[in-house]
């Protein structure tokens, strides 16, 4: 348990902080309780008390989803995904359609996505895996395409590039954020689980040497169905979050490969692959970065234009919310250099690049 | 000509070899015998440049090697015809041939050093037009010796060239190794086999688990029975 | 029968371009050893930059073709020296690092280019960019026709160059044993360099002869990597001879697919093949030929 | 009978690796498969053991025909093996190396444990069970690939060159960790290079060169076999 308390700590503040954005009473409870804290602590305590920040941290929370699932199959498994988009939308269409074409609560997507999202991976992990090499990867991002080609095809079922809009169930967000966080919850929880039995065992002996697995008995196309159905449930089930939460999509929203199935890529290796918490960071990380890049530093920027009256600090504003993608590229490419890992695998690393002093004294 | 001075070397974390050291004279064919997995292959290795000693110093001709990049070891005249020959495969007998001459001043002679590949190996002028994958083990064998010769080096070596070949090919290969020794050319070969090897060798040096046990003539070596010992068991 | 030879020679037309994107593409898979995810947002890059020739400085494509090519030459050279040589030395735990490097750089470059240019489509009109002949009641563009033969010229020249110089075998030899060829005095590095500028130039001709009579966004990049690596798997990875076969295939087939079945079903045509050469033809066209 | 490989060929391309060997194997032998590099005894391992398909020929263990079979499969019918080359789990420290195996037998991971860490301790490897193996010495790194055959609980252990690259004291721990095996009711076909190994603890040897059986007999009978003689030391030793 040791090695869980700050992840653990962090859920309960979790758990706790946002009631403050809706239930009366709660926000001044909260912040009489906060301000025994110094000032600038308060401003983090009170994080989730805002709509907006509650809206990024479901986000997150839906990262923290998706970039687990990634990381058992690529990061336990070895096997490298391009293709997650794929379960993530198949989710999400689950869940759409049950509500459009048979006028059920597209909450019923959460039983239905992630096993249908399992229906995808199958067949699909069956032909792969049977040859190594580069063809899952490669094959996973042909699948991501033909997933969005289908469902930008089958006008009748899906209504093609029009996508699906349902009616959300709930004004406020909080319950999204329970949701969200509950889910995140159960994944993590659910891989830490599956990472310690025997099929993560299997999983990580895979993914270091394919022939001594198969020396020691284990079925290696098996055991990489088995990661990729987990890993694919899960990211079914974020699929119909999102459907729920957002209320619309199309197939170029949900089977986006940049948006989608590289972030998913992007939240594994940045918080580290083959780690715990690494996608949990990751994704923080993630949505951050995007967020802080698509506001112009959450209008900082554009509010220091208005101030400074400086044509040029406007500039450089509009630019930088027009790079939000760009600075994903680039992150992409300075974690592979710098960070192969991620920044939970080389914490230690990192930790002695920030505070070279700190290491000195151990 | 080669001076290997106290090399450490290791894969990784592991130690391979421990303290080797030897001299390879001009004009000389020297060995290194030793069971599979002492070190031969790695030694070699270690002199192409393609692994670099942890400490310890190679000079060729009193150039150091040890920091050298491998295409500077071929320039300086050293060839290597590998363990396993890594022939290119889907490359012709003549192309493979023309790859060992890649280092400029080989380049400007190449036609004359391939008549004289081909004077040596009559087989492979037949077969130039063949992809060398496609040729038997003794032909791919005359390749890869070949293709050594091609580098027009000063220092050759050899590692392991009688590797699964039949017995009666594995006498001409040593045939062939004695007559470029006989004009001019330094060897360095490295051997399992320990009666052909000893028998052609100057100078032997055997290699047990990443050091040097022993050094003597090859005759000496020969009738040496700790040399028999460490081969059979008896 | 009409449609069917105006499609046949449409297919051929396309294939041909295709074949250099793809042979670009083999060469890197064969001596790096990776998919380079990039490919496609490479030929995007020379396509942006015969546009900004065209339209600014009024230079004909054909004229820019040199230009865009050496440009890309020397990304290229770039990309591999400072972002794909240097992962070699560094120990991770995913083997497949060098890939994820390529599609980090895929988005650099496509955002790079929304960044300066918007995401509005932009295209190259010339005087012959609408031109056609007809031979038998079968029309001909003129640019894709002009273009058919560069690619045709592009492709033999880069044949002679594997075959018969000593670069060109260095490239070969690097493919085929990188060790072996060290061992013979090949800086292996500096050849990963130069392959990775040649196929960035191969996709570069393409791209830019392609621009008379294409459009151009930034996110074009994507299909075509899919087409590209789609061709290579037909090829057999690696193989540059498969890779022209390849090209041909799936230029014809979606040139049939988009005339018999539709044209919605182009793009996906081509992913069908890639998984059913997955199913019954691992190892692609290579494994047939030997070549 | 026990183990038994019948007239097995393996052809890759146009070279034949195997050309036609068959021997026997009785239970609770120690038998030795020797030859000089390159002669096909990594090759008749791999086909044992399910990594290469025959091209000819079948292979009995138990009286049952396991060629044909998964490698997986075979390991679960009772084969274990060596790698040569080790193979060790890099990332993942010794302990965790045995237990991934030990699965094969436990129905619970603590099972598992329990037997990976039986396992470690017959090996002596426990000193360096917490250490990843991927940082080992190359004699831990030895004796951690057969823990992991062990853990497998096989009744044939295919050895492959385990004493390669050990020094004196360290062969002599591993002959003696070999004879414990055997001890504990396991049967071993050994592939080995150094023939004080062999020699030594082999009940019977057979030997291979160019993929085809030379003669088959105890160690002495092998050892003084002229042909075998010349294998090794080349033509005209024996005089």
């Amino acid at each position: 348990m040791r090695q869980h308390r700050v992840p653990l700590i962090l859920l309960a503040y979790l758990a706790i902080f946002p009631l403050g954005a809706v239930v009366p009473g709660v926000l001044g409870v909260l912040q009489k309780a906060a301000s025994v804290f110094p000032e600038w602590l308060q401003v983090y305590l009170l994080w989730f008390t805002d709509t907006y920040l509650l809206n990024l941290m479901i986000l997150v929370l839906m990262w923290v989803t998706i970039g687990s699932a990634w990381n058992l199959i690529a990061g336990y498994t070895g096997q490298v995904s391009f293709g997650d988009a794929a379960f993530f939308g198949t989710g999400a269409y689950a869940a759409g359609l049950l509500s459009t074409k048979l006028g059920l609560s597209a909450w019923w997507g959460f039983l239905v996505g992630g096993p249908l999202a399992v229906l995808v991976a199958f067949p699909f992990g069956w032909i792969c895996f049977r040859l190594r090499g580069a063809y899952f990867a490669l094959a996973t991002l042909a699948l991501n395409e033909v997933m969005r080609h289908i469902a930008t095809i089958w006008q009748s079922l899906t209504k093609g590039m029009v996508g699906i809009m349902i009616m959300p169930t709930f004004v406020s967000k909080l319950p999204y954020y329970y949701i969200a966080l509950g889910l995140a919850v159960l994944s993590i929880v659910c891989i830490e689980i599956v990472v310690n039995s025997r099929w993560g065992y299997y999983f990580i002996s895979i993914r270091e040497d394919q022939d001594a697995a198969e020396s020691m008995g284990i079925d290696t196309h098996y055991y990489k169905m088995v990661s990729l159905c987990i890993a694919a449930c899960l990211t079914g089930l974020a699929g119909a979050f999102w459907m729920n939460y957002n209320g619309s999509i199309d197939p170029r929203s949900v089977f986006s490969l940049h948006d989608i199935s590289i972030m998913a890529i992007l939240v594994g290796i940045v918080g580290g692959v083959s780690t715990t918490y690494g996608p949990a960071v990751g994704a923080f990380i993630m949505v951050a970065v995007s967020e802080v890049f698509r506001t112009g530093g959450f209008g900082m920027l554009e509010g220091l234009a208005r101030m400074t009256n400086s044509p040029a600090t406007e500039v450089v504003a509009k630019y930088v919310k027009e790079a939000h993608a760009l600075s994903f590229g680039l992150l992409v490419i300075v974690i592979i250099l710098f960070l192969p890992n991620g920044v939970v695998g080389d914490w230690p690393r990192l930790k002695r690049a920030l505070w070279p002093w700190s290491g000195k004294k151990a | 000509m080669l001076r290997v001075e106290h090399i450490q070397v290791f894969y990784g974390d592991l130690q391979v070899l421990w303290d080797v050291s030897f001299e390879v004279d001009e004009g000389r064919i020297v060995v290194l015998v030793g069971a599979n997995g002492a070190g031969k292959s790695t030694t070699l290795k270690t002199v192409s440049a393609l692994l670099t000693p942890a400490s310890g110093t190679i000079t060729f001709e009193g150039t150091r090697l040890d920091r050298a990049p491998s295409h500077k070891v071929v320039e300086l005249g050293i060839a290597h015809v590998p363990e396993g020959r890594r022939l290119f495969p889907e490359m012709t007998v003549e192309e493979n041939l023309i790859m060992g001459s890649l280092a400029s001043e080989a380049k400007s002679k190449r036609a004359e050093t391939m008549s004289r590949v081909y004077n040596l190996f009559p087989v492979l002028h037949e077969r130039r037009r063949q992809p060398a994958g496609t040729l038997s083990g003794g032909e791919q064998q005359m390749v890869a010796i070949g293709r050594g010769i091609m580098a027009r080096p000063k220092l050759i070596m050899f590692d392991e060239p009688s590797l699964g070949l039949a017995p009666l090919v594995v006498a001409s290969i040593f045939e062939i190794i004695r007559m470029v020794n006989s004009e001019g050319l330094t060897v360095l070969l490295v051997e399992q086999n320990v009666k052909h090897t000893l028998s052609i060798c100057d100078r032997a040096y055997v290699l047990e688990n990443g050091s040097i046990t022993m050094e003597g003539s090859g005759r000496e070596l020969l009738h040496n029975e700790h040399v028999k010992a460490a081969y059979l068991g008896i | 029968m009409e449609v069917f030879f105006q499609t046949l020679v449409a297919g051929v037309l396309k294939g041909g371009l295709y074949a250099l994107i793809g042979l670009g593409m083999a060469l890197i898979m064969g001596v790096m050893g990776i998919i380079n995810l990039a490919h496609g947002q490479l030929m995007m890059v020379a396509m942006y930059i015969t546009f900004v020739l065209f339209h600014y400085l009024g230079v004909d494509p054909y004229r820019a073709l040199p230009i865009s090519m050496v440009s890309l030459f020397l990304l290229g050279i770039f990309i591999q020296k400072f972002l794909l040589n240097p992962l070699m030395k560094v120990e991770s735990i995913l083997p497949e690092n060098q890939v994820l490097m390529t599609v980090g750089i895929g988005i650099v470059l496509t955002e790079t280019a929304r960044f300066i240019f918007s995401s509005n489509f932009r295209s190259v009109m010339t005087s012959y960019s609408t031109a056609v002949f007809f031979v038998g009641g079968i029309s001909f563009s003129v640019a894709l026709c002009f273009a058919f033969l560069c690619a045709i010229l592009l492709t033999a020249g880069m044949f002679w160059f594997l075959l018969k110089t000593d670069l060109g075998r260095c490239i070969r030899a690097v493919a085929q044993d990188n060790e072996a060829a060290r061992l013979m005095g090949v800086n292996a590095e500096r050849i990963k360099v130069l392959t990775m500028g040649i196929g960035a130039m191969l996709v570069a001709a393409a791209g830019t002869m392609l621009m008379p009579v294409y459009y151009l966004f930034p996110d074009i990049g994507g299909p075509f990597t899919r087409k590209a690596f789609v061709i290579t798997i037909l090829g057999g990875l690696g193989s540059t001879v498969g890779a022209i076969f390849g090209g041909l295939t799936l230029g014809l087939v979606e040139a049939f697919g988009a005339t018999y079945i539709g044209m919605d079903y182009e793009d996906m045509l081509g992913l069908i093949i890639f998984i059913l050469v997955l199913l019954f033809l691992p190892g692609g066209f290579k494994r047939l030929t030997k070549v | 009978m026990f183990f038994e490989a019948h007239h097995i060929v393996k052809h890759f391309g146009g070279l034949s690796a195997v050309g036609g060997v068959s021997f026997r194997v009785d239970k609770g032998e120690i038998f030795g498969l020797i030859g000089p590099n390159g002669s096909g005894k990594t090759t008749i391992f791999n086909l044992i053991n399910g990594f290469h398909s025959l091209s000819h020929g079948e292979i009995f263990f138990e009286g049952a025909r396991i060629s044909g079979l998964k490698t997986h499969e075979i390991c679960r019918r009772g084969i274990g093996r060596t790698f040569q080359v080790v193979k060790p789990l890099k990332r993942m420290t010794v302990l965790d190396n045995v237990i991934a195996s030990a699965f094969l037998r436990s129905r619970t991971k603590s099972q598992a444990i329990d037997l990976a860490e039986e396992t470690i301790e017959f090996c002596g490897l426990g000193p360096c069970r917490d250490k990843p193996a991927g940082g080992l010495p190359i004699a831990s790194r030895k004796r951690l690939e057969i823990a992991r055959a062990l853990a497998t609980k096989p009744k044939l252990l295919l050895l492959d060159e385990t004493a390669a690259g050990l020094n004196h004291t360290e062969l002599e721990e591993a002959i003696e960790l070999i004879s414990r095996i055997r001890t504990a009711g396991v049967t071993i076909i050994i592939v080995e290079h150094i023939m004080k190994v062999i020699m030594t603890i082999s009940d019977r040897i057979l030997a291979i060169n160019h993929g085809l059986a030379i003669t088959e007999g105890t160690p002495k009978e092998v050892a003084t076999h002229p042909e075998v003689i010349t294998a090794y030391l080349g033509a005209d030793y024996v005089a």
